[in-house]
């Protein structure tokens, strides 16, 4: 049977917080999203995110600091929405789902927001289907 | 490549829900990997013996560990791992607790989970290597903002350990809200008399430089070389040659209300706050002054200069202290309890006034509408605090002025009734239980477990009407008293600019925040900021001071040791890729890049490591130290490689 | 005499020009190289190159869009010992790149709708088409000469090359990349004396402004590809006021300059913008860009990894 | 003929980009010009930025890329309902008239005069004919590099160039531009006179080239086609006017939104490029009179006057030897091409001397903005009609491609003049199992006179003479398929 297989970068500072704070309040969300803890969302290039859809991911989450002053180095969050909002723009423009790539702000308090977002971008990657990558 | 994987129980926490000795096996197979083994509690004296004694006995060039949370355990282990010998940059810790074994169920998910989770740290830590600590020079200098009793502690504790203090106070004399009080809890001891000396020290002391009327405009840099530019607006009056003679005062044909005295009198646009105010001379309020003249005619000694300018100083210090302070919560806001002076509804700052020798009544206790001595006040107890509507938190120090405010009153009229309306009494401090018991039973105060329900001026009698309903005895009740004293929260008095310039936290309600209440108290999350008094959340001079003595103790620690070190994790320039094309110095926030002959090179004290210009660089010549491009995309293609 | 041997796949003439103006220098290499097959310039037949077994130097132009080019690059590519991928179709797919984005029947459906009259007939053997790849997705080749058409200075360090292996029967390398391992901002004459930062403000498209003839692109809010291209020319097209479309493919040769270009652009835009714009009004200057495809990728498509996720999507694995 | 043919090796293995297939059945003999390139720009012009088209579109051709980027701008100017300032324009014809030089001298100095001079003999060889005429060797490639240079400086390269934005040019000439451009314009005034001289002594009395302007079989009874503007011969801007082979005028464009009433496109099985016909006759494709001639004859036939007096004299003495208007005899083509040579050097002498003022001040793009859905470029390629077609959708989007080339327009002209040769090849195959060498070099007269650049790869340079291959297939077949003789 098919799983999913998200890749989830999530900032040091906020994201990478409230799943801290999501575990240890022993809240639940779907295992199939696995972390990668990232110094910023403007850490997160492009190429990242294809290079992630290329070896057999079929979604693609990104938790950062909320705008407009969160951010712990001031405008990363700013950079990464600009970024993946383009990049969502030229997936759609190919023929490419581009609710598969999803940003979202999250803050360190925010645990239920990140479990409540985790579960739901894993049900639309569900719905989705395979990107139709290695393992499909 | 010589790589050792450590995978943690940690009890039945992780192992509860990841299969750990299949996570081991695994982990062995990974490219690189040696020597791979799990342990109940990684984190305890034996577990890192047996991480210590495996980097020595299998020679391991890099570590992995998985156990708990980074922001919990990374530097345990980086001190194990440089203890047999490695460098902290040749280890990785990943939580394979909260990001995994807590937040599943399913068993064998949690385990291939952690497996990725192990091989994207494995991937990462491939392409690692050790860098030395930056060291960058500090300049030793403190700046401090507030002058009330927690700027002034801090500014004093530091100054005397030898380090330069800049002390910027928006209003034109340091001492803060303390400065407004009569006696303080518990001792009873007169406020002026402790803190006027200090204010004094402050004054005199070489290595403080005050500025009133004064305020933060801009902060660049980062710890150890903070660039601030000071904005001094004008006083209007020559410091040194005021002679606090106040013929300039009776002269002034200008009268507004007193912001000293919360309003409860007025004052001349040229003005001296309180009379041991430091620096000890008049100000001009340029805002009502009229510039007609008259006080320049009767100064003695010409102290008098309408025509000054506001002027900004610029400086370089080394760490920041923020002790902003606290402001009451707007009374108005709590419209039901029908607050303002005519209607002889006031706040405990104002009380403070009134029972002040200096204040608007000369201590005597008459009210602030009519002037009617004062036979019988009712205190009402968490007005704003407590409340969802308002401020959801305890104010904490209410309980223990308003007793206070109960024991004076009754002092200064025997005979007189004091009744005050409270939810709980909290008086957790030393000798504060002891201190409210006296009011209660010495002095009689009434103490009534109810909230007040309507207040409302009896016309005819001149009463102030306050019904509300004891809980105790499970009835209504109605007290025509002379005056009302609401204990309004506390709020902070930072202002949303000052946040912004410094960039550090704050909680929704703008306290500061510190970095971890226990960790680091009086540390804000930027480098080289910290926090202390009531900026930080409410609390009680002692406790203020206190916190103001600790900041300046970890400024100090900073300042003194003359540099600092700094997490070498930054962007690193590969010259001969790197084009010239602007693009990274154009979005770096930090303006930590500048280009020499053409091409970038990152500047080691303003990097923050965020990594922004490596995602944008056209060509990759940017890159984030043990975050580089081809580590990312080897991690990505680790956790998504099939099992 | 070594044998050189210039094989045209799907291609617009344009390098065929390229290397026959070469002028005299082309006269030079006829002293070392036997030209034995270059239908634009010389008439020898498919068949006779057939009879040859080792061609010393092929020289493949354009991109592969029949099955016969396919079949053709294959074969020819097996027995030769240096292989040439010849002009930015052959090296990165170049414009016809666009035509990975369709199947080709979904095109020949396209162009019959557009007819007004169709003659059923046979098809007397035309060749079947394929789906478009370059010729680096079939071959390794020893030489890669960007560019469209590659310049001068590209074809003056090929011919030397050349010339160089001619003499010494080696060559310095696998994977020679021609053209400088810089990017055009390297010695941009519109760079600013001070190196300021670039500000940005917002996204021009080239029909919204006149160019300035001096300032940098970016800094007049047009997109220019120069800080993905590699500099295979002298800022030609710039120094003619018009910004570059990155016709020399990126700096390094597996790099995705459209993608880099793509995060470039999208960071650097209204930095000093961004929280008074917020998300909404950074979100309508990027809107302005309707076709994200065409704006980053216009010469290096079937090498994107867009491009090659969607192969992947459609399930056949990629060429090569 | 059965359906699909299954057909051996040879006739599938394909060389170059085009080649003729003749179709024996019985006594009835079919030829097919087959188109083996697949460009696809149609369709991959479609969800593309419309003012990005003219660099993207200018790829269909590198020889006459200069032609699809102007004509392409003029249909994105129309787009965004500009008009390019007059330097603008300017410096758009002047460009196009260079583009047309340099195309005319390479084909006359090197296809052109080979088939012309060796007319018949079947030896007809390029190396020969430099022996015999090193000036004209020497002649071509100096053109060649002058235009190169002029290229360059107009659009930054000589192919694929950087110079039309939507109304207008990326940058207008300065002095020095002009001063350089003139000073390598004055050394191609001597080639186009060396080959002028060329053309009269050695084309013009040459007896056979004389017998063949009256051979019927080369005559084509087409509709002739072209731009005019006040009854001059135009290259940029014009009416296109189409006269039929009595000399009728049949139409006058002069809403170029309009061609698509007029010029019908159909398309067949055995050939990638599209057939044009004339939609206003009742006939069908590849019928004699519904199929268009295009290019430096058509347009002489559609146009009274000509430029400068050398182009005048010409043309008069050219039209004297046809005996009238229209000329239907496609070997004229060379004759018309130098003509067109000579046209465009007095043209452009005009504009850089008593127009340099206006190239040199002025605006340089018209920023208004009126947007209109569709737009169509319509100019004169060096080998005939070019059209560029686009419709936009929201935000500037291109949302429709249509581009028919030249080469498209000759594309059906060459099928049926090549059927005019069939039976005679038909009749040859029968007695000897091969064709006369005689009827091979009329079929490649054939192609050579229409000049087709199925993306340029036909252009043969060099010929060598080896069994009189040419460098593209000739291929005959029977009805199943069997192949009875193949060039090569």
């Amino acid at each position: 049977m098919w799983r999913p297989r998200i890749v989830a970068f999530f900032c040091k500072w906020c994201a990478g917080a409230a799943a801290e704070v999501a575990g240890v309040s022993r809240m639940h969300y779907d295992p199939s999203v696995i972390p990668i803890i990232v110094p910023c969302t403007g850490r997160v290039s492009p190429e990242m995110v294809m290079h992630a859809f290329l070896n057999g991911a079929d979604g693609v989450l990104i938790g950062g600091c909320h705008t407009p002053n969160d951010c712990h180095y001031i405008a990363g969050n700013f950079k990464a929405f600009k970024r993946i909002y383009m990049l969502r723009k030229l997936l759609q423009q190919a023929g490419i789902e581009p609710e598969r790539l999803r940003i979202e702000w999250i803050s360190a308090t925010e645990a239920v927001k990140l479990v409540r977002v985790v579960n739901e971008f894993s049900e639309t990657i569900r719905r989705l289907g395979p990107l139709g990558g290695k393992h499909a | 490549m010589r790589l050792g994987v450590f995978v943690c129980h940690c009890g039945v926490n992780i192992a509860g829900t990841v299969n750990v000795k299949k996570v081991v096996e695994e982990a062995l197979k990974m490219p690189g990997v040696v020597h791979a083994e799990d342990y109940i509690y990684l984190c305890s004296q034996p577990g890192q013996e047996l991480i210590a004694k495996a980097i020595k006995e299998k020679s391991l060039d890099g570590v992995v560990v998985a156990a708990c949370a980074p922001s919990l355990h990374y530097e345990t282990f980086a001190k194990v791992v440089e203890g047999a010998g490695l460098s902290r940059y040749r280890y990785e810790m990943v939580s394979i607790r909260e990001l995994d074994s807590w937040v599943h169920i399913d068993k064998e998910a949690a385990t291939d989970k952690a497996i990725r989770i192990i091989a994207a740290a494995v991937a990462k830590l491939a392409g690692d290597r050790h860098y030395d600590m930056i060291k960058m020079n500090v300049v030793k200098k403190l700046l401090v903002i507030g002058g009330g009793i927690a700027g002034i502690t801090a500014a004093l504790t530091a100054a005397r350990m030898g380090i330069p203090v800049v002390l910027v106070e928006k209003s034109p004399t340091i001492g803060g809200k303390m400065a407004m009080l009569s006696e303080t809890f518990p001792t009873l001891d007169c406020a002026q008399c402790i803190l006027t000396p200090l204010m004094a020290e402050v004054a005199r002391h070489p290595l403080i430089k005050i500025y009133t009327l004064a305020e933060v405009e801009d902060v660049t840099g980062s710890v150890g070389n903070f660039r601030v530019r000071i904005r001094v607006r004008p006083r209007g009056v020559k410091v040194e040659d005021c002679r606090l003679c106040g013929f300039c005062e009776r002269v002034c044909p200008v009268q507004v209300p007193n912001e000293f005295n919360r309003g409860l009198n007025k004052r001349k646009a040229i003005y001296i706050p309180f009379p041991q105010a430091i620096p000890s001379a008049y100000a001009v309020d340029f805002e009502h002054c009229t510039k007609c003249g008259l006080c320049l005619k009767v100064c003695p000694t010409k102290a008098i200069d309408l025509e000054m300018r506001s002027e900004v100083i610029e400086d370089v210090v080394g760490a920041i202290v923020i002790a902003t302070g606290y402001d009451l919560y707007p009374g108005s806001k709590v419209s039901e309890y029908r607050y303002g002076i005519q209607n002889d509804v006031i706040d405990s700052l104002q009380f403070e006034r009134i029972l002040s020798v200096q204040g608007p009544t000369r201590g005597e206790m008459r009210r602030p509408s009519d002037g009617r001595p004062i036979k019988r006040i009712v205190f009402i107890q968490c007005v704003g605090s407590r409340d969802v509507n308002h401020l959801p938190y305890c104010s904490k120090v209410c309980c223990m002025y308003t007793a206070k405010h109960a024991l004076l009153f009754k002092e200064r009229v025997p005979d007189g009734e004091a009744y005050v309306f409270y939810i709980d009494v909290r008086a957790s401090g030393k000798g504060f239980e002891e201190f409210v018991k006296r009011a209660q039973e010495e002095a009689g105060v009434q103490y009534i477990k109810g909230r007040v329900s309507r207040i409302y001026k009896d016309r005819v009698t001149g009463d102030v009407v306050v019904e509300g309903f004891d809980l105790l005895l499970n009835r209504e009740i109605v007290i025509k008293a002379d005056l009302v004293v609401l204990a309004l929260g506390m709020v902070p008095a930072i202002d949303r600019g000052l946040v912004e310039k410094l960039k550090i936290a704050v909680d929704q309600y703008m306290f500061v925040s510190e970095v971890h209440p226990k960790l680091r108290p009086v540390e804000t999350a930027v480098p080289g900021v910290f926090v202390a008094g009531a900026a930080q959340g409410p609390k009680d001079i002692p406790e203020s001071i206190a916190q103001s003595m600790a900041a300046a103790a970890k400024a100090a620690e900073l300042l003194l040791r003359g540099y600092i070190e700094k997490e070498p994790i930054i962007a690193e320039v590969d010259r001969d890729r790197c084009n010239g094309c602007r693009i990274c110095i154009s979005i770096c926030p930090y303006d930590a890049i500048e280009l020499s002959e053409g091409r970038a090179v990152v500047n080691e004290a303003k990097c923050e490591g965020c990594g922004a210009c490596t995602a944008a660089c056209p060509v990759g010549a940017i890159q984030l130290r043990n975050y580089r491009n081809e580590q990312a995309l080897k991690m990505i293609e680790a956790v998504l490689t099939v099992r | 005499m070594l044998k050189l041997a210039v094989i045209p796949g799907a291609i617009c003439g344009g390098c065929d020009v390229a290397l026959a103006s070469v002028g005299e220098d082309l006269l030079k290499l006829l002293k070392y190289y036997e030209i034995v097959y270059w239908p634009t310039v010389i008439d020898r037949r498919m068949s006779e190159l057939e009879d040859i077994d080792i061609i010393d130097v092929l020289i493949y132009m354009g991109g592969i869009s029949t099955k016969h080019e396919l079949e053709n690059a294959k074969k020819l590519s097996a027995k030769s010992r240096i292989k040439v991928a010849f002009g930015t179709c052959s090296v990165y797919g170049g414009i016809p790149g666009f035509n990975t984005l369709y199947s080709p029947l979904e095109v020949e459906n396209f162009v019959k709708r557009q007819s007004t009259m169709h003659l059923q007939q046979d098809r007397f053997g035309l060749p079947e088409v394929v789906e478009y790849m370059a010729y680096t997705d079939v071959i390794e080749p020893e030489i890669l000469i960007p560019g469209c058409p590659p310049t001068e200075k590209v074809l003056d360090q090929f011919v030397k090359i050349l010339i160089d292996y001619a003499q010494s029967r080696r060559l310095q390398g696998r994977h020679i990349l021609l053209g400088d391992p810089e990017s055009l901002c390297r010695s941009c004459p519109r760079k600013p004396k001070d190196m300021s930062k670039i500000v940005m403000p917002g996204i021009k498209r080239l029909y919204e402004v006149k160019l300035d003839e001096t300032k940098c692109f970016l800094e007049q809010g047009v997109l220019c590809m120069g800080p993905v291209t590699r500099a295979i020319c002298n800022h030609s097209c710039i120094a003619n006021n018009f910004p570059c479309y990155g016709c020399g493919g990126p700096v390094e040769i597996n790099s995705d300059s459209g993608l880099a270009m793509l995060s470039a652009l999208s960071s650097l835009f209204m930095v000093d913008k961004e929280k008074s714009l917020m998300e909404t009004g950074l979100a309508r200057e990027l809107d302005k860009v309707a076709d994200p495809i065409g704006y980053f990728f216009k010469y290096t498509l079937p090498k994107s990894y867009l491009s090659r996720i969607i192969k992947m999507r459609k399930g056949e694995k990629s060429a090569r | 003929m059965q359906g699909s043919q299954i057909f051996s090796d040879p006739i599938t293995r394909v060389e170059g980009s085009a080649r003729i297939v003749f179709v024996v059945d019985g006594e009835s003999v079919r030829a097919y010009y087959q188109v083996l390139e697949f460009r696809g720009f149609e369709k991959l012009a479609v969800n593309r930025h419309i003012e990005e088209l003219p660099r993207i579109m200018s790829a269909i051709c590198g020889v006459c890329s200069w032609s699809h980027h102007l004509a392409s701008a003029k249909a994105v100017d129309m787009i965004f309902g500009r008009s390019p300032p007059p330097r603008a324009k300017l410096t758009r014809i002047l460009a196009n008239y260079i583009q047309i030089i340099d195309s005319h001298l390479l084909h006359l100095g090197i296809m052109a005069f080979p088939d012309l001079i060796y007319w018949g003999d079947g030896r007809r060889d390029i190396l020969r004919l430099y022996r015999d005429y090193p000036e004209i060797a020497a002649a071509a490639l100096k053109a060649r590099s002058i235009v190169k240079h002029i290229e360059n400086k107009l659009g930054g390269k000589f192919q694929h160039a950087a110079l039309a934005v939507p109304g207008g040019i990326s940058r207008g000439l300065l002095k020095d531009d002009i001063n350089e451009i003139l000073k390598w314009f004055a050394e191609l005034r001597p080639v186009v006179s060396t080959l002028h001289k060329f053309f009269d002594e050695h084309i013009k009395n040459n007896k056979k080239f004389r017998e063949a302007l009256k051979d019927n079989r080369f005559v084509l009874r087409g509709l002739s086609m072209g731009l005019v503007r006040d009854g001059f011969l135009e290259f940029y801007d014009g009416v296109l006017k189409i006269v039929d082979h009595n000399g009728k005028v049949v139409e006058e464009i002069t809403d170029s939104l309009k061609y698509a009433e007029v010029i019908g496109e159909g398309i067949a099985d055995w050939t990638y490029a599209k057939l044009p016909y004339y939609r206003r006759s009742n006939l069908r494709i590849l019928d004699e009179a519904s199929t268009f001639i295009v290019g430096p004859l058509a347009r002489l036939n559609v146009a009274d006057k000509v430029y400068g007096n050398a182009a005048q004299s010409e043309y008069g003495e050219m039209i004297d030897e046809a005996g009238g208007k229209p000329i239907l005899n496609i070997l004229f083509y060379h004759w018309a091409r130098l003509i067109e040579i000579l046209h465009s050097v007095d043209a452009i002498e005009d504009i850089l001397h008593t127009h340099e003022r206006e190239l040199l001040e002025g605006d340089t793009m018209d920023l208004r903005e009126t947007f209109r859905p569709e737009g169509v470029g319509i100019l004169e390629a060096p080998r005939g009609t070019l059209i560029h077609h686009y419709r936009a959708g929201e935000n500037y989007i291109t949302t429709y491609a249509n581009i028919i080339t030249p080469t498209t327009f000759n594309n059906s002209s060459i099928n049926i003049s090549l059927n005019k040769v069939c039976s005679r090849l038909a009749k040859e195959i029968k007695a000897y199992g091969r064709p006369e060498p005689e009827t091979l070099s009329i079929v490649e007269s054939i192609i050579r006179a229409y000049d087709p650049c199925n993306s340029c790869a036909t252009h043969c340079l060099y010929l060598n003479n080896m069994e009189l291959s040419i460098s593209f297939k000739l291929i005959v077949i029977n009805s199943n398929g069997e192949v009875l003789w193949r060039s090569g």
